[in-house]
C-alpha cells in the first residue's frame, strides 16, 4: 500500500480521535488540544489532497490563529471543575442514540449507495480523467491566482467582514450589562 | 445577459453603502480629538454622542439610498452578472435592494430614539448595522455559494453584536450568545450542503449548480446532491426561522434591542429568502427530485405555520409574540414554494410577501420602539393596557400592522396573503391552504389581542407621558411605514410589478 | 503528470473522506449539543467547519479546481471571526455571572 | 264592479281607529286628556253607524239584482302569477255578514259608551274597538285569500289587545296572549291551506280558488282533503273549535261588550264563515267535510257539557259560544253552508244580547261574575232580565224564536245530508238538550231566587244605562225576529219565502250542492217536534233544579267524578300547558339554551379555542431556553428532511 | 367619479376628516360636546340624500347592474374597482344609507365617552357596507367584507357592555372563519378563470361564464356558504350573535341587525347561488333544513332568555331563518319576499334594538324580570314597542308579514313542484316546520311583550321612568313609517326588483323545476278567466 494512501486513513482516523477527545474529554483544554490534533490531522489530509496552500492555512490559521484564541480564553478564564464540565447534558439520553442512529444509518446508506454504483465519484467529476492531476494543482501559484482574480471581490469582501468583526467585537468588548431593575 | 467584469454603477448601493461606513469610522475615530481639539467636552457624554451618530447615519443612509434610488434606476432595465460570477446586478434587484435601505433607514430612524434611552454607543451600533445591510444587499445579489455563505456571515455577524448591544439588559448578552452559537452550527449544516453540491456539480455559481443537478436517475451523485440541497435549506431555514429551525428565534427577539429586532425580522428574512428563492423556485426543475423538495417545503412551513402562530397565543410579551409572528410568516412564505411549480408568480408572491412584511413588521415594532422610554419599557402585554388613550396615533399604528400582519384587507399583507394562497391553490394543495387559512385565524386571535389590549383595557398602573426624546425620526419612520402598508394595500401593483422584475432576476 | 493517489481519490478514497467528513460532522454536533459550555459548544462549531473544509478539498481535488479550496479558506476567515465575536461575548457574560455553563443561559424561554 | 262606497264601509272605522289611537297615545304621554270616554265613543259608535248605514245601502240598493259589487283600490301584491290586489267584495255570502258585523258592531258600540265609563283608558278602547271593526271587515270583504288573511290575523290582534285591555291584571294579559298565539296556531293552518292551494292552482282569489275544485280540480283527492283541512285547522282556531278552543274562555277576561262582539257575534263566526266561503274546495273535499262536521259534532257537545258546571256568568256563556260554533260548523260540514250562515247570523243575535246582559249584570253587581253570589236580579234590573230571558229561549231553540229556526235546520241537514250522519245528529240533540239547560240554569241562578251576594252588592244593584239597555232590546228584538227571514219552507207551508236562504243560497252554492237526502215530510215534521221537545227538556230540568234555589250550592271544589272533570274543564288547559307548552319552554331552556347552545355549539367553539390554547401551551414549553435543546431541534428537524431524502433511495 | 362612488366617498371621506378634527372630550369624562355626533349626522344625512338620487335615477325595467364604474386597480389579479347596483342590491343598499343616521341619532346619549371614535368608527362602517352592497368585483366584495369586521370590533369592544371583549372578539373569529374560506374560494375560482379566459379576473359577470364540475362547485359552495351562513347567523353558527347584541352599544346592535347579518343572505343571493347553482340546487335541501332549524331553534331560544336583547338577538336568528329558505327556493315569489325580509327585519329588528337601548338607557338593565306594567308608565314607547313587535311577529298588515308570507308562499311552491317531480315529502315537511315558527315568534314576542309591559308596575325604580323624548321619538318615526309602508303598500319595493329577480330566477332556477312551475301559471290564466266569467253581471 502505497505511503500516502496509509497516511490517508492515519490521518483521518487521527482526525475522527481528536474529535472524540473533544466530545468526551472532561478538561475544556484536553477538549481543545483533541481538537487540535484533529485540525494538523486534517492538514495532513489537505496536504495528500494536494491543497497545499489550505494545509498551510490551516496550520496556521486554524491550530495556530484560532485554536490558540480559544485556548488562550480558556486559560484566561480559569475555569474550575464544575459540574458541567464532568456531565454531558441531560439531552444525551434521548439525544444520544437518535443521533448516533442517524449518523450510522447516514454512513450505512452511503456505503449502500456507492457501492451500488462503484465509478460514481469519477463519474461525479468534471474533469476529464480525474484520476491524474497536474502536480502544479494546489500550489499556491495557483491558488493565489484563483484568488485575486476570479475571487477577488470574495477576498476583498472577507476583509469587510474582518473589519466589521473587530467593530462587533470592540463594541461588545466596551459594554457592561447592568441588571434592569424589573429584572 | 451579459457577464461583465466589473461596473460601478451596478454596484452603486453597495459601494456607497461602505463608502458611509469608512466616513462613520472615521468619524468615530477621530471624533474625540476634533471635539478635544475645539475645547468642547459636551460631546464626549453619551447622548450627545449618539444623537449626532445617529443624525449622521440615518441621513447617510438616506444619501445611500437616494443614490441608488438615482442611479441604480438605470441598472433596473438590464441584469448584469458581475466579477467573475460573484454577484448578479440590475433588473428588480433594485426594488429588493431599496426595500432593505427601506428596512435600514427605517431601523435607523427608530434608533435613534431607542439607542438613547437604553444607552447603546450608538456609532459602532450603526456601523454595525451598515455592515449587516451590506450583508443583506449582497446576499440577494450573490451568485455563487462562495458569496452567499460570506454574505450570509456579513449579514449575521454584525447582528451577533448588535443583538448583544442592549446595555441596560443582561439577557441582551444572553440572546447574542445563542444567537450566535446557533449561527455558527447552522453555518455548520449550509456549508456542508454547499461542499456536497460543489461535490457533485464542481461548481460554485448557483445557476450551474441547479443546471448540472440531475436527478433523473438516482444515482450517488442525487443522492449528495440531495443531501446538499436538504442542508442548504437547512441553514437558510434556520435564518428565515422555520420550525423546527426558528428556536432562536423568540430568545434573540426578545433580548434584543427593538429596532434590531425589526431588523433581522425583515431584513435578515427577505435576504435569505430571496436566496431560498434563487436555489429552490428557481425555473429548472430538480426533477424527480422535486417532489421530495415541495413535501419539505410543505411540511416544515405548515409546521411552521401551525407552531408559530399557536405559540403566540401564549405570549404575554410582545416582541415575543411578534417573534412567533415572524416564524408564522415565514411558514407562510415558504407554503408558496411547497408545490414546487418553479414558476416566476411564486417567486413573485413570496418577494412580494417579504417586501410587505418589512412595511408591516417594522411598523409594529416601531410603535414599539415609540412607546419605549427611560421610564417605561414597553414589550408586554401588561404595557401596552390603555395605551390608546396616551398616545392614539401610536396606537392606530399599531391596529394598522396588525390588521396587516394578520392579512385583512386592504393593508399590505392581504395582498401578499393572497398571492401566496394563488400559489396553493394552483399547486392544487387545498388541504394545506385550509389548514393554512385557519391558523391565520388563531393568528388572528393574537393580533387582534393587542388592540384589545390597546384600546379596551383599562391601564394598570397610570401611563407617564410618552417622551420627547428623538419623536422626529421615530414619527417619521413610523409615518413612512405606515404609508407604505397603506398604499400597497390599495396600490400593490407596482409593486407587483418590480417584485416580478425581481423575480426574473432571481431565476 | 500521473498521480499516484488518483485511483484511490476517486475510489474508495472518496468514500472514505465523505465518512470521515460525516463523522467530524457528526461529532462536532454532537459537542455542540452534548457538552455544557460555551467554549465547548464553539469548538463543536469549528469541528463541524473542519469537516465541511475537508469536503470541500477533497471535491477541489476531484473537479481539480479551486472553489473549493478557497471558499474553505473563506470558511476559516468567518469561523475566525466567528470565534472572535464569540469569545468575546463568553468573556463579557462569564464575567457577569462567572460560569460558561450554559444552563446558565435560559432565562430567555416560552 | 268597481265601487268605492265599500271603501268607505271599511275605511271609517280604521279612520276612527286611528284618530282614537292617537288621541289615547297622547292622553297618556301628556297626562292630559284631548278628548275622553264621550267624544271617543261618539266618534267610534259614529264611525261604525256609518259603515253600517252605508253597508245597508250597498247591499240593498247597489247590490240589488246584482250577484256582487267590489272595489279594487290598489294590486298589494304582485309576483308573477302571484297577484294579490286588495279587492272588496260584497256577495251575497259576505253582504249578510257585512249586516251582522258593522249592525252588531254600532250597537255594541253604542252599548260600549255606557259600559266603559269612568275607565281611564276608554278612548284607548274604543280605538281598539273600530280597528277591529276593521279588521273584521277585511276578513269578510277581502275576495283573496291572503287580505282576508290580513282581517283574519286583524281580528286576532284586536282580540288580543281587548282581552288584554286591563293590562295590569297579569291574568288579563296572560287570556290575551294566550288568544292570540292559539289563534296563530289556526293561522299556521291556514297559510299552509293557502300555500298548498297556490301550489296547485295558482291564484288566491277566493272564487278563483272555488272554481278551481269545482271545475278542473287536478288535485289529488288526498290533497284536496289536506288542504281543507289546513283550512279547517285555521277555522278552529279563530272559531274555537277542539282542539283550540281554550282560548275562548279565557277571553271573557275582557271588558263584556268585546265578548259580545269579538267573541260571540263576529270574530268567532268567522271560521264558519271561511268555511262557507270556500264552500267550493270543501265541496270537493269530503273527508275535510266529514272533519268539519265531527269536529263540530264533538265540540258542540263536549263545550255544552263543560257549561253545565260552570259558575261564571260569562264563563258559561263562552261555553255556550263555543258549542252553538260547533253547530255552525255541523252545519257547514253537513254541507247546509246557508244554515250555518243562517245560525252564525241568529247567534250574533242572541248570544251578543246575552252577554251585554251578562255585562249588564256584571255591571250591576260591581264586577262579581260568578252566578252563586247571584240571584234575584229580576226585581233589581228588569229589562236587562227580560232581553236576557229573552235570548235565553232563542238559544235553547224554542220556536218561534231564531235559535230555533236555525238550529233545528241544522240538526235536519245534519239528519239528511249526504255528507251527515244520524250519530252526529244524535249529539247535536244532546248538545242542545245541555244547551237549554244550562241556559236556563243561568238564568235561574241570576234572575230568580234570593239575592245571594253581600249586602253591599245589593246595595248597589241598579238597571243599567240607557246606553246599555236600548241596545239590549234591540239585540233582543233581532233574537226574536231574527230568525224569521229564514224560515223553512215546510214551515210555513211555502206560504212566506225563505228570504236568507234565496239569498245566500245563490252564493254558497254556486259551486256544488249537497244532496239532502229524501225523507218524508213526517220524518222532517218529528224532528222538528223533537227538537222543541229537547228545548223543553232542558228548560224544564233546569226549572225543576235552579227555580227556587234553597241550598247553597255546592262547592265546586268537593266535586267528584264527572262533575269534577266538568267543572275543570276535562282537564284541557293543564294537559295542554303539561304536556304541550312546559315541554316547549323546557326543551328551549334546558336543551337547546343549556345543553345544545352552550354547552355543545359555544362549547365546541369555546372549547377548541382554550383547548388550542392550552396546546399551545404544550408547545412552548419546548422552548426552553436552553441552546442545546435548540441545536437538537434542528437536528431533529434535519433528520426528518434527511429521511425524505433516504427514502428515496 | 358616478354617484355610486359618491355614497361610498361621502362616509368615507367624513370619516378622515373626523379623523383630523381636535379631540375636543376627554378620554373618559362624560363630557356634552357631541359636535362629532352632529357631524356625523350630516354626512350620514348627506349620504342618504345621495342615495336617494340612487334610488330616483333608478330603472326598474333594467336587468343590467346600473351606475356602474368600471376602474382598473390591480390589473395582475384582474382586480378592478367594478361597482354598480341592481333590482337585488338597490334596498339593501338604501336601507343602509336609511338606516345610518337614524343610529347616529340614536347615539346621542348613549355613547359618552371617546365620541369622535364612535363616530368615526360609525360613518366608516358605513362605507365598508355600502362597498359590499354595490361591489361587482369578487375581490372587493371581499375586501369590503373583511373591512366591515374592523369597525364592528371596535364599536362592541370598546362601546360594548361588560363582557363586550369576549363577544368582539368571538364575533371577529366566527365571522373570519368563514370569510377565510370564502377567500381561498374566490381565489380559487379566480385561478378557475384564469385558466379558462387566460387571465385572472374576479368580475362576477366573467366568473358566472365559468363552467365548473359539479364535484368543484361543490367545495366552493361549501366555502362560500359557511362564511355567508356564519355571517347571516345560521344554525349551528349563531352563537356569536346573542354575545355580540348584548354587548354592543345600541348603534351597534341596530347596524348589525339591520345591515351586517343581511351581508350573509345578500352574499347568498348575489354569489353563492349564481355562481355555484348546480351545487347550490345540491345543497338547497340542506341549506333549508339548516334554515328551518334556525327558525324553529331560534324561537326556543328566544323564548328561553330572560335578557330583552338576547331574546332580540335569537329572533333575528328565527328570522334570517326565512330569508335563507326563501333564498334557496328560487321561486320569484321566495326571493323577492327573501329581499324584502332583510328589509323588513333590518327594520323591525333594528328598531326593536333601539327601543331596548332606549329603556337600557333609562333603567341600565334588561333583564326582563326588572320590568313590568311598563304600558302604564311610558305609553307611548310601549305603543311603538308594541307595534315594532307585530311587525316582528309578521302580523298582516305590517311589513314582517309580506315578506314572511312571500318567502313561505314560494317556498311552498318550489316544495310543492319538488314533491310532483319526484314525490318528494322533505321539503313539505320542512315547510310545515318553518310556518309553524309563525306560532313560535308570536309566543316569544308577546310572552316578552306580556312580562315588560303588562302586568302590575311593581318595581319601584320603574315608577320614575319618562317617556320617549323627541328626540327619540324622530328616531323611532321612520320604522314606523316603514312598518306599514311596506306592510300596506310594498309594491314600491317590490317593482324596484322585480325585473332583477326575474331575471334571476330566470336563470338559476333548475330546470325542472321551471317546466314543473310554468305549468301552472297557463293552468290559472284559463281559471281566471273563467272566474272572470263568474263574476259578470247577472
Amino acid at each position: 500500500m502505497d505511503f500516502n494512501i496509509l497516511m490517508y486513513f492515519v490521518f483521518g482516523m487521527v482526525a475522527i480521535a481528536g474529535g472524540l477527545v473533544l466530545l468526551f474529554a472532561k478538561h475544556p483544554i484536553k477538549g481543545a488540544m483533541g481538537l487540535l490534533v484533529s485540525m494538523l490531522a486534517l492538514a495532513g489530509l489537505y496536504a495528500i489532497l494536494q491543497a497545499h496552500s489550505i494545509a498551510v492555512f490551516q496550520v496556521i490559521i486554524y491550530a495556530g490563529a484560532i485554536m490558540v484564541l480559544i485556548i488562550y480564553f480558556l486559560m484566561l478564564l480559569d475555569i474550575k471543575s464544575e459540574d458541567y464540565l464532568k456531565s454531558y447534558a441531560k439531552l444525551v439520553w434521548t439525544g444520544g442514540p437518535i443521533l448516533l442512529l442517524l449518523a450510522i444509518f447516514f454512513i450505512y446508506k452511503l456505503y449502500t449507495v456507492f457501492k451500488g454504483q462503484p465509478g460514481a465519484l469519477s463519474d461525479m467529476s468534471t474533469v476529464v480523467d480525474p484520476m491524474t492531476v497536474p502536480e502544479s494543482f494546489g500550489g499556491i501559484k495557483e491558488f493565489s491566482t484563483a484568488l485575486l482574480t476570479k475571487y477577488m471581490f470574495a477576498f476583498e469582501f472577507v476583509s469587510t467582514l474582518l473589519f466589521a468583526a473587530i467593530v462587533a467585537v470592540i463594541s461588545i468588548v466596551q459594554l457592561d450589562w447592568r441588571g434592569r431593575k424589573n429584572d | 445577459m451579459n457577464e461583465i467584469s466589473f461596473n460601478p454603477t451596478f454596484l452603486m448601493g453597495e459601494i456607497s453603502l461602505i463608502a458611509l461606513i469608512v466616513i462613520l469610522t472615521l468619524v468615530e475615530a477621530f471624533q474625540r480629538p476634533i471635539f478635544a481639539f475645539f475645547g468642547t467636552t459636551d460631546t464626549r457624554e453619551l447622548d450627545a454622542r449618539n444623537r449626532q451618530a445617529s443624525r449622521l447615519a440615518s441621513i447617510g443612509l438616506m444619501f445611500v439610498a437616494v443614490n441608488y434610488y438615482i442611479f441604480g434606476r438605470a441598472t433596473a432595465g438590464e441584469e448584469i452578472i458581475l466579477l467573475h460570477n460573484s454577484l448578479k446586478a440590475g433588473g428588480g434587484m433594485y426594488i429588493g435592494k431599496l426595500a432593505l435601505m427601506g428596512a435600514g433607514i427605517l431601523t435607523v430612524l427608530m434608533s435613534s430614539r431607542y439607542t438613547l434611552s437604553q444607552q447603546i454607543p450608538a456609532m459602532d451600533y450603526y456601523l454595525l448595522l451598515c455592515f449587516s445591510l451590506l450583508g443583506a444587499l449582497t446576499l440577494i445579489a450573490a451568485e455563487n455559494f462562495l458569496m452567499i455563505f460570506l454574505s450570509l456571515e456579513m449579514m449575521s455577524i454584525p447582528i451577533y453584536a448588535l443583538v448583544g448591544l442592549k446595555r441596560l439588559s443582561p439577557r441582551s448578552g444572553e440572546s447574542a450568545i445563542k444567537y450566535l452559537l446557533l449561527g455558527g452550527f447552522s453555518s455548520g449544516f449550509l456549508l456542508l450542503g454547499i461542499s456536497f453540491l460543489y461535490g457533485t456539480t464542481g461548481s460554485l455559481v448557483v445557476s450551474d449548480v441547479i443546471g448540472r443537478l440531475t436527478f433523473s436517475t438516482m444515482d450517488a451523485a442525487s443522492f449528495l446532491s440531495g443531501l446538499g440541497l436538504i442542508f442548504v435549506f437547512i441553514g437558510l431555514a434556520f435564518k428565515v426561522s422555520m420550525v423546527p429551525f426558528h428556536a432562536w428565534t423568540p430568545d434573540v427577539y426578545e433580548g434584543a434591542g427593538t429596532p434590531i429586532t425589526a431588523f433581522m425580522s425583515v431584513a435578515v428574512k427577505l435576504a435569505a429568502f430571496a436566496v431560498i428563492l434563487k436555489i429552490f423556485a428557481g425555473m429548472d426543475s430538480f426533477g424527480e427530485f422535486d417532489s421530495v423538495i415541495g413535501v419539505i417545503f410543505m411540511f416544515f412551513s405548515l409546521i411552521t405555520v401551525i407552531y408559530g402562530n399557536s405559540v403566540a397565543l401564549v405570549q404575554k410579551n410582545v416582541k415575543r409574540m411578534l417573534a412567533y409572528s415572524s416564524i408564522a410568516h415565514a411558514g407562510y412564505m415558504g407554503l408558496a414554494l411547497a408545490p414546487m411549480a418553479h414558476k416566476i408568480q411564486t417567486v413573485q408572491a413570496v418577494l412580494f410577501y417579504g417586501i410587505g412584511y418589512i412595511a408591516m413588521n417594522m411598523l409594529a415594532f416601531g410603535v414599539l420602539v415609540y412607546l419605549t422610554h427611560k421610564d417605561h419599557y414597553c414589550e408586554t402585554l401588561d404595557d401596552l393596557k390603555g395605551i390608546a388613550r396616551k398616545a392614539p396615533g401610536a396606537a392606530a399604528m399599531m391596529t394598522i400592522a396588525m390588521f396587516s400582519l394578520a392579512g385583512l384587507p386592504p393593508a399590505v399583507g392581504f395582498v401578499g396573503k393572497v398571492q401566496i394562497f394563488i400559489q396553493l391553490l394552483e399547486g392544487k394543495m387545498y388541504v394545506t391552504a385550509v389548514i393554512a387559512l385557519l391558523f391565520s385565524l388563531v393568528a388572528l386571535y393574537f393580533y387582534i389581542n393587542v388592540i384589545v389590549v390597546m384600546y379596551m383595557r383599562e391601564p394598570e398602573k397610570e401611563i407617564k407621558e410618552i417622551g420627547k426624546q428623538s419623536l422626529l425620526p421615530v414619527w417619521l419612520s413610523l409615518a413612512l411605514s405606515v404609508l407604505v402598508v397603506i398604499l400597497l394595500g390599495l396600490i400593490p401593483s407596482p409593486l407587483l410589478q418590480w417584485s416580478l422584475k425581481w423575480a426574473e432576476v432571481l431565476f | 503528470m500521473i498521480n499516484p493517489l488518483g485511483d484511490f481519490i476517486v475510489g474508495f478514497g472518496g468514500i472514505f473522506t465523505i465518512s470521515v467528513v460525516l463523522i467530524l460532522f457528526f461529532i462536532g454536533v454532537a459537542t455542540f449539543i452534548f457538552r455544557r459550555t460555551l467554549l465547548h459548544m464553539l469548538m463543536g462549531v469549528e469541528l463541524m467547519l473542519n469537516a465541511v473544509n475537508l469536503s470541500l478539498i477533497y471535491f477541489s481535488r476531484l473537479h481539480q479546481n479551486f472553489d473549493g479550496q478557497i471558499l474553505s479558506l473563506m470558511i476559516f476567515v468567518v469561523a475566525a471571526c466567528e470565534v472572535a465575536v464569540g469569545i468575546a461575548i463568553i468573556v463579557k457574560l462569564y464575567k457577569r455571572t462567572g460560569t460558561i455553563g450554559v444552563e446558565t443561559y435560559t432565562e430567555e424561554r416560552g | 264592479m268597481e265601487n268605492s262606497l265599500i271603501l268607505f264601509i271599511v275605511l271609517l272605522p280604521l279612520v276612527g281607529a286611528i284618530l282614537n289611537g292617537t288621541v289615547a297615545a297622547t292622553n297618556a304621554f301628556r297626562k292630559k286628556e284631548i278628548w275622553g270616554e264621550k267624544i271617543a265613543g261618539i266618534i267610534a259608535f259614529t264611525a261604525v253607524g256609518i259603515s253600517f248605514l252605508l253597508s245597508l245601502y250597498a247591499v240593498f240598493v247597489k247590490m240589488s239584482g246584482l250577484e256582487y259589487i267590489s272595489c279594487t283600490p290598489y294590486e298589494w301584491i304582485s309576483i308573477g302569477e302571484l297577484k294579490v290586489s286588495v279587492t272588496f267584495l260584497i256577495d251575497h255570502l259576505s253582504a249578510v255578514m257585512l249586516l251582522v258585523v258593522t249592525g252588531v258592531s254600532s250597537v255594541i258600540h253604542f252599548y260600549s259608551i255606557g259600559y266603559i265609563h269612568g275607565d281611564e283608558s276608554s278612548v284607548r278602547y274604543f280605538s281598539y274597538l273600530n280597528l277591529f271593526v276593521f279588521a273584521m271587515l277585511l276578513l269578510i270583504l277581502g275576495d283573496s285569500m291572503p287580505v282576508m288573511f290580513v282581517g283574519w290575523e286583524g281580528v286576532g290582534l284586536c282580540s288580543y289587545l281587548l282581552i288584554g285591555f286591563w293590562y295590569k291584571d297579569d291574568e288579563k294579559a296572560a287570556a290575551g296572549k294566550k288568544a292570540f298565539i292559539v289563534n296563530r296556531i289556526g293561522d299556521f293552518g291556514f297559510l299552509l291551506g293557502m300555500f298548498l292551494i297556490f301550489a296547485n292552482v295558482g291564484t288566491l282569489t277566493i272564487s278563483g280558488v272555488n272554481e278551481f275544485f269545482h271545475a278542473n280540480n287536478s288535485m289529488t283527492f288526498f290533497w284536496t282533503n289536506v288542504a281543507g283541512i289546513c283550512l279547517f285547522i285555521g277555522a278552529t282556531g279563530k272559531s274555537a273549535q277542539i282542539p283550540l278552543y281554550v282560548w275562548l274562555p279565557d277571553a271573557m277576561a275582557g271588558p263584556t261588550p268585546v265578548s259580545a262582539l269579538i267573541h260571540a257575534a263576529t270574530m268567532v263566526t268567522a271560521g264558519v264563515y271561511m268555511v262557507a266561503r270556500f264552500h267550493g274546495l270543501f265541496l270537493a273535499a269530503p273527508i275535510a267535510m266529514n272533519v268539519v262536521l265531527w269536529v263540530g259534532a264533538i265540540t258542540a257537545l263536549f263545550s255544552a257539557s263543560i257549561a253545565l258546571y260552570q259558575n261564571d256568568i260569562k264563563k258559561v256563556l263562552a261555553y255556550s259560544t263555543v258549542s252553538q260554533l260547533g253547530f255552525m260548523f255541523m252545519a257547514a260540514g253537513a254541507g247546509a253552508f246557508v244554515i250555518a250562515i243562517f245560525h252564525l247570523m241568529t247567534h250574533a243575535f242572541f248570544k251578543a244580547c246575552l252577554f251585554l246582559g251578562s255585562g249588564s249584570v256584571i255591571h250591576a253587581m260591581g264586577g262579581e261574575q260568578d252566578i252563586r253570589y247571584m240571584g234575584g236580579l229580576k226585581q233589581f234590573m228588569p229589562a236587562t232580565f227580560i232581553t236576557f230571558l229573552l235570548a235565553t229561549i232563542a238559544i235553547a231553540g224554542f220556536p218561534p224564536l231564531a235559535g230555533f229556526f236555525s238550529k233545528d235546520e241544522i240538526l235536519w241537514n245534519v239528519f239528511a245530508s249526504e255528507h251527515g250522519s244520524k250519530i252526529v245528529w244524535f249529539i247535536g240533540a244532546v248538545a242542545a238538550l245541555f244547551t237549554a239547560f244550562y241556559m236556563f240554569r243561568l238564568v235561574y241562578l241570576t234572575f230568580y231566587g234570593n239575592f245571594r251576594g253581600t249586602r253591599e252588592q245589593e246595595h248597589h244593584l241598579h238597571e243599567s244605562p240607557k246606553t246599555m239597555t236600548v241596545p239590549l232590546m234591540i239585540l233582543a228584538a233581532l233574537s226574536v225576529v231574527g230568525g224569521w227571514i229564514g224560515i223553512p219552507k215546510l214551515l210555513s207551508f211555502g206560504a212566506i219565502p225563505n228570504f236568507f236562504h234565496d239569498f245566500v243560497g245563490p252564493a254558497v252554492e254556486k259551486f256544488g250542492h249537497v244532496h239532502i237526502a229524501h225523507y218524508s215530510h213526517a220524518v222532517e215534521y218529528s224532528l222538528m217536534a223533537l227538537s222543541v221537545a229537547i228545548a223543553f227538556a232542558g228548560w224544564y230540568i233546569a226549572r225543576s233544579m235552579f227555580r227556587d234555589l234553597k241550598h247553597k250550592l255546592p262547592d265546586p271544589d268537593k266535586y267528584t267524578g264527572l262533575p269534577r272533570l266538568l267543572w275543570n274543564k276535562y282537564f284541557i288547559d293543564e294537559i295542554y300547558i303539561k304536556y304541550i307548552v312546559d315541554p316547549i319552554k323546557s326543551l328551549s331552556t334546558n336543551v337547546f339554551l343549556n345543553i345544545s347552545d352552550k354547552k355543545l355549539i359555544d362549547g365546541a367553539a369555546n372549547g377548541s379555542a382554550s383547548g388550542w390554547n392550552k396546546v399551545a401551551g404544550i408547545f412552548s414549553k419546548f422552548q426552553t431556553g436552553n441552546i442545546q435543546a435548540y441545536g437538537f431541534y434542528m437536528i431533529f428537524g434535519a433528520a426528518i428532511a434527511v429521511l425524505f431524502v433516504l427514502f428515496v433511495f | 367619479m358616478g354617484i355610486l362612488s359618491w355614497t361610498l366617498l361621502i362616509p368615507a371621506l367624513g370619516a378622515v376628516l373626523m379623523m383630523f378634527l381636535p379631540s375636543r372630550d376627554s378620554y373618559t369624562e362624560k363630557s356634552s360636546a357631541s359636535i362629532y355626533g352632529w357631524i356625523a349626522f350630516a354626512v350620514s344625512t348627506l349620504t342618504m340624500i345621495v342615495s336617494i338620487f340612487v334610488l330616483s335615477n333608478f330603472d326598474n325595467s333594467m336587468v343590467a347592474y346600473q351606475f356602474q364604474e368600471n376602474i382598473k386597480w390591480i390589473p395582475q389579479f384582474g382586480l378592478n374597482y367594478h361597482i354598480g347596483i341592481d333590482g337585488i342590491s338597490i334596498l339593501l343598499f338604501m336601507l343602509t344609507t336609511i338606516l345610518m343616521p337614524v343610529t347616529v341619532l340614536s347615539s346621542f346619549k348613549y355613547i359618552q365617552k371617546r365620541k369622535k371614535e364612535y363616530y368615526i368608527w360609525l360613518l366608516f362602517l358605513e362605507f365598508t357596507m355600502l362597498g359590499a352592497f354595490v361591489a361587482l368585483n369578487l375581490f372587493i366584495f371581499y375586501i369590503f367584507w373583511e373591512l366591515m369586521l374592523i369597525p364592528m370590533f371596535f364599536l362592541i369592544g370598546i362601546w360594548g357592555g361588560t363582557r363586550r371583549i369576549y363577544a368582539t372578539v368571538k364575533f371577529v373569529l366566527f365571522t373570519v372563519v368563514g370569510s377565510l374560506m370564502m377567500l381561498a374560494g374566490i381565489i380559487y375560482l379566480a385561478i378557475l378563470a384564469r385558466n379558462t379566459f387566460g387571465e385572472f379576473t374576479f368580475e362576477f359577470e366573467q366568473l358566472l361564464k365559468l363552467d365548473i364540475p359539479v364535484q368543484t362547485q361543490l367545495w366552493l359552495f361549501a366555502a362560500f356558504a359557511l362564511a355567508f351562513a356564519i355571517k347571516v347567523p345560521m344554525f349551528p353558527f349563531h352563537t356569536w350573535l346573542p354575545d355580540a347584541h348584548v354587548e354592543a352599544p345600541t348603534a351597534g346592535s341596530v347596524i348589525l341587525a339591520g345591515v351586517l347579518l343581511k351581508m350573509g343572505c345578500y352574499g347568498f343571493v348575489r354569489l353563492g347561488i349564481p355562481l355555484f347553482g348546480e351545487a347550490a340546487l345540491i345543497a338547497a335541501p340542506l341549506m333549508q333544513t339548516l334554515a328551518v332549524i334556525g327558525i324553529v331553534y331560534g324561537a326556543c331560544l328566544a323564548l328561553a332568555q330572560s335578557d330583552l336583547k338576547k331574546l332580540v338577538a335569537y329572533s333575528s336568528i328565527s328570522h334570517l331563518g326565512y330569508v335563507i329558505l326563501g333564498l334557496f327556493a328560487l321561486t320569484p315569489e321566495a326571493i323577492q319576499g327573501s329581499i324584502l325580509q332583510m328589509v323588513n327585519h333590518g327594520i323591525s329588528t333594528g328598531a326593536l334594538f333601539l327601543l331596548v337601548g332606549m329603556l337600557y338607557e333609562r333603567r341600565h338593565t334588561r333583564e326582563i324580570a326588572d320590568f313590568g306594567g311598563l304600558a302604564h308608565q311610558l305609553p307611548v314607547y310601549a305603543t311603538v314597542f308594541m307595534i315594532i313587535t307585530l311587525s316582528s311577529v309578521a302580523l298582516p298588515g305590517t311589513n314582517g308579514f309580506v315578506g314572511e308570507f312571500l318567502i313561505l308562499l314560494g317556498s311552498f311552491k318550489a316544495a310543492w313542484a319538488h314533491f310532483v317531480m319526484h314525490q318528494e315529502v322533505f321539503r313539505l315537511i320542512l315547510m310545515v316546520f318553518a310556518t309553524s315558527g309563525v306560532i313560535l315568534g308570536a309566543y316569544y314576542m308577546l310572552w316578552m311583550v306580556q312580562r315588560v309591559f303588562f302586568g302590575p308596575l311593581t318595581n319601584e325604580k320603574n315608577k320614575n321612568l319618562k317617556d320617549l323624548s323627541l328626540r327619540e321619538g324622530l328616531v323611532l318615526i321612520p320604522f314606523i313609517i316603514f312598518v306599514f309602508w311596506i306592510g300596506l303598500y310594498p309594491k314600491p319595493y317590490l317593482s324596484k326588483m322585480e325585473v332583477s329577480v326575474n331575471h334571476y330566477v330566470e336563470q338559476y332556477q333548475p330546470e325542472a323545476l321551471k317546466e314543473q312551475l310554468i305549468e301552472a301559471p297557463q293552468h290559472t290564466e284559463t281559471i281566471e278567466h273563467k272566474t272572470e266569467d263568474v263574476h259578470t253581471e247577472h
